[in-house]
């Protein structure tokens, strides 16, 4: 799955993007954050504030709690502050 | 016929004037033209820019999404909506929406709804460059965006 | 020091891009600029013209009144209203309110509030001049017009 | 005293403006509304749906009750119709 960051969220991880394999066992946008902050220390402090981070599938905004299913792309973060 | 509106994100800048004269020339039927410039300030000269930071893509789908829920709600003639990304400076545009109508309070309410929506659903995001050199921090998000994004619902 | 807002009261056409600039040229303050224009419809064909009726100097005094209560509410960095008088064909410009602040309510507010008041407040008529030939009837105010300006008390 | 009609209620009255001398009895601007409408048939006409008339005093919305005190010009019209 490839995974992209944004803003703040970008600098923490320190890449703006990566394709990574997902575990069996990661269904959801939870599950996969789970993972993605075990991945180091730069991940783990990029999701520190897990509650600040916003999510969208396939370029879609998505609550936490929805699954993966067949998204090719998952984009993670800060709220927007366009406009 | 629906409207279909138009959605742009550049870096160049716009001119609202003639934006506003594709939406109503040659068309008899416009009696209300509502646009709103967002603008970059210098907040009392500490900033030397704006770096704005978009999603390529998403950008321009979040945009024609809330101009499209636009255009459902309200009785629009037509719509434009252009947000520019990149180092913008102090008195320089950043974003414009333009709602067309025959009746003035849906052409009001349609850029009003428009800007809120964009505000805390388009992504972007805003990065200060600050007037005694070097780069400042990510502008955070305001609660009170989400608060006038919630008039709509 | 507060704003001096520009009020028109012209024959003329205006120029909605020109006087939006005029608000923002040279300064790095202006977060929001919110333009409302009002345009003659030709109500499906019926209509070949309207025709403003105003009064003189109470027309421009009522809209600087107007003007002056939306400085006193929001905080303004410039506020412009012009209004046409005379005989305007369809898809021509009739009215223009341009509301200038640092923040994106306020200039949404002020122009909305303006409208609304000179809708309501201001000393101009409209008579409908037909497609068919002749003149039409002196058109009716309108119950919402009072509602909305309500909407401000 | 000046007086001046504004559309619809110009048109039934038949002229733009006039002077009149105001009898001592009439003090606000019902009274003069109500002098008025003796005048003849067509001052008659134009204030005979009299809710329906707006009224200025030296330029300045006023209610039917106001005193005319040393006003120099009132204007009689419709609701205002524009924007």
């Amino acid at each position: 799955m490839n995974i992209r960051y944004f803003a703040w969220v970008r600098e923490k991880v320190g890449i703006e993007e990566e394709t990574i394999e997902l575990p069996s066992n990661v269904k959801t946008v939870s599950d996969l954050i789970a993972h993605l902050k075990d991945l180091d220390d730069y991940h783990a402090s990029a999701f520190e504030e897990e509650d600040a981070i916003r999510v969208a599938l396939d370029q879609e905004h998505v609550e936490p709690d929805t699954e993966l299913g067949a998204a090719r792309e998952v984009a993670f973060f800060p709220p927007m502050t366009g406009g | 016929m629906p409207v279909t509106p138009k959605v742009k994100v550049q870096t160049e800048d716009f001119d609202a004037g003639a934006e506003s004269g594709l939406l109503t020339s040659g068309r008899k039927d416009v009696g209300a033209l509502v646009s709103f410039t967002g603008l970059c300030r210098d907040e009392a000269g500490t900033l030397s820019a704006l770096e704005l930071e978009h999603y390529p893509g998403m950008a321009e789908g979040e945009l024609t999404r809330i101009a499209q829920q636009a255009i459902a709600r309200w009785p629009l003639t037509g719509l434009t909506v252009i947000h520019r990304h990149g180092k913008i400076p102090p008195g320089d545009n950043i974003v414009l929406v333009i709602a067309a109508s025959s009746h003035r309070r849906a052409a009001f309410e349609a850029a009003d709804f428009l800007m809120d929506y964009l505000k805390t659903r388009a992504p972007f995001w805003k990065k200060e460059h600050l007037a005694e050199g070097g780069t400042g921090t990510w502008v955070d998000a305001k609660d009170g965006d989400d608060k006038d994004a919630a008039r709509w619902t």
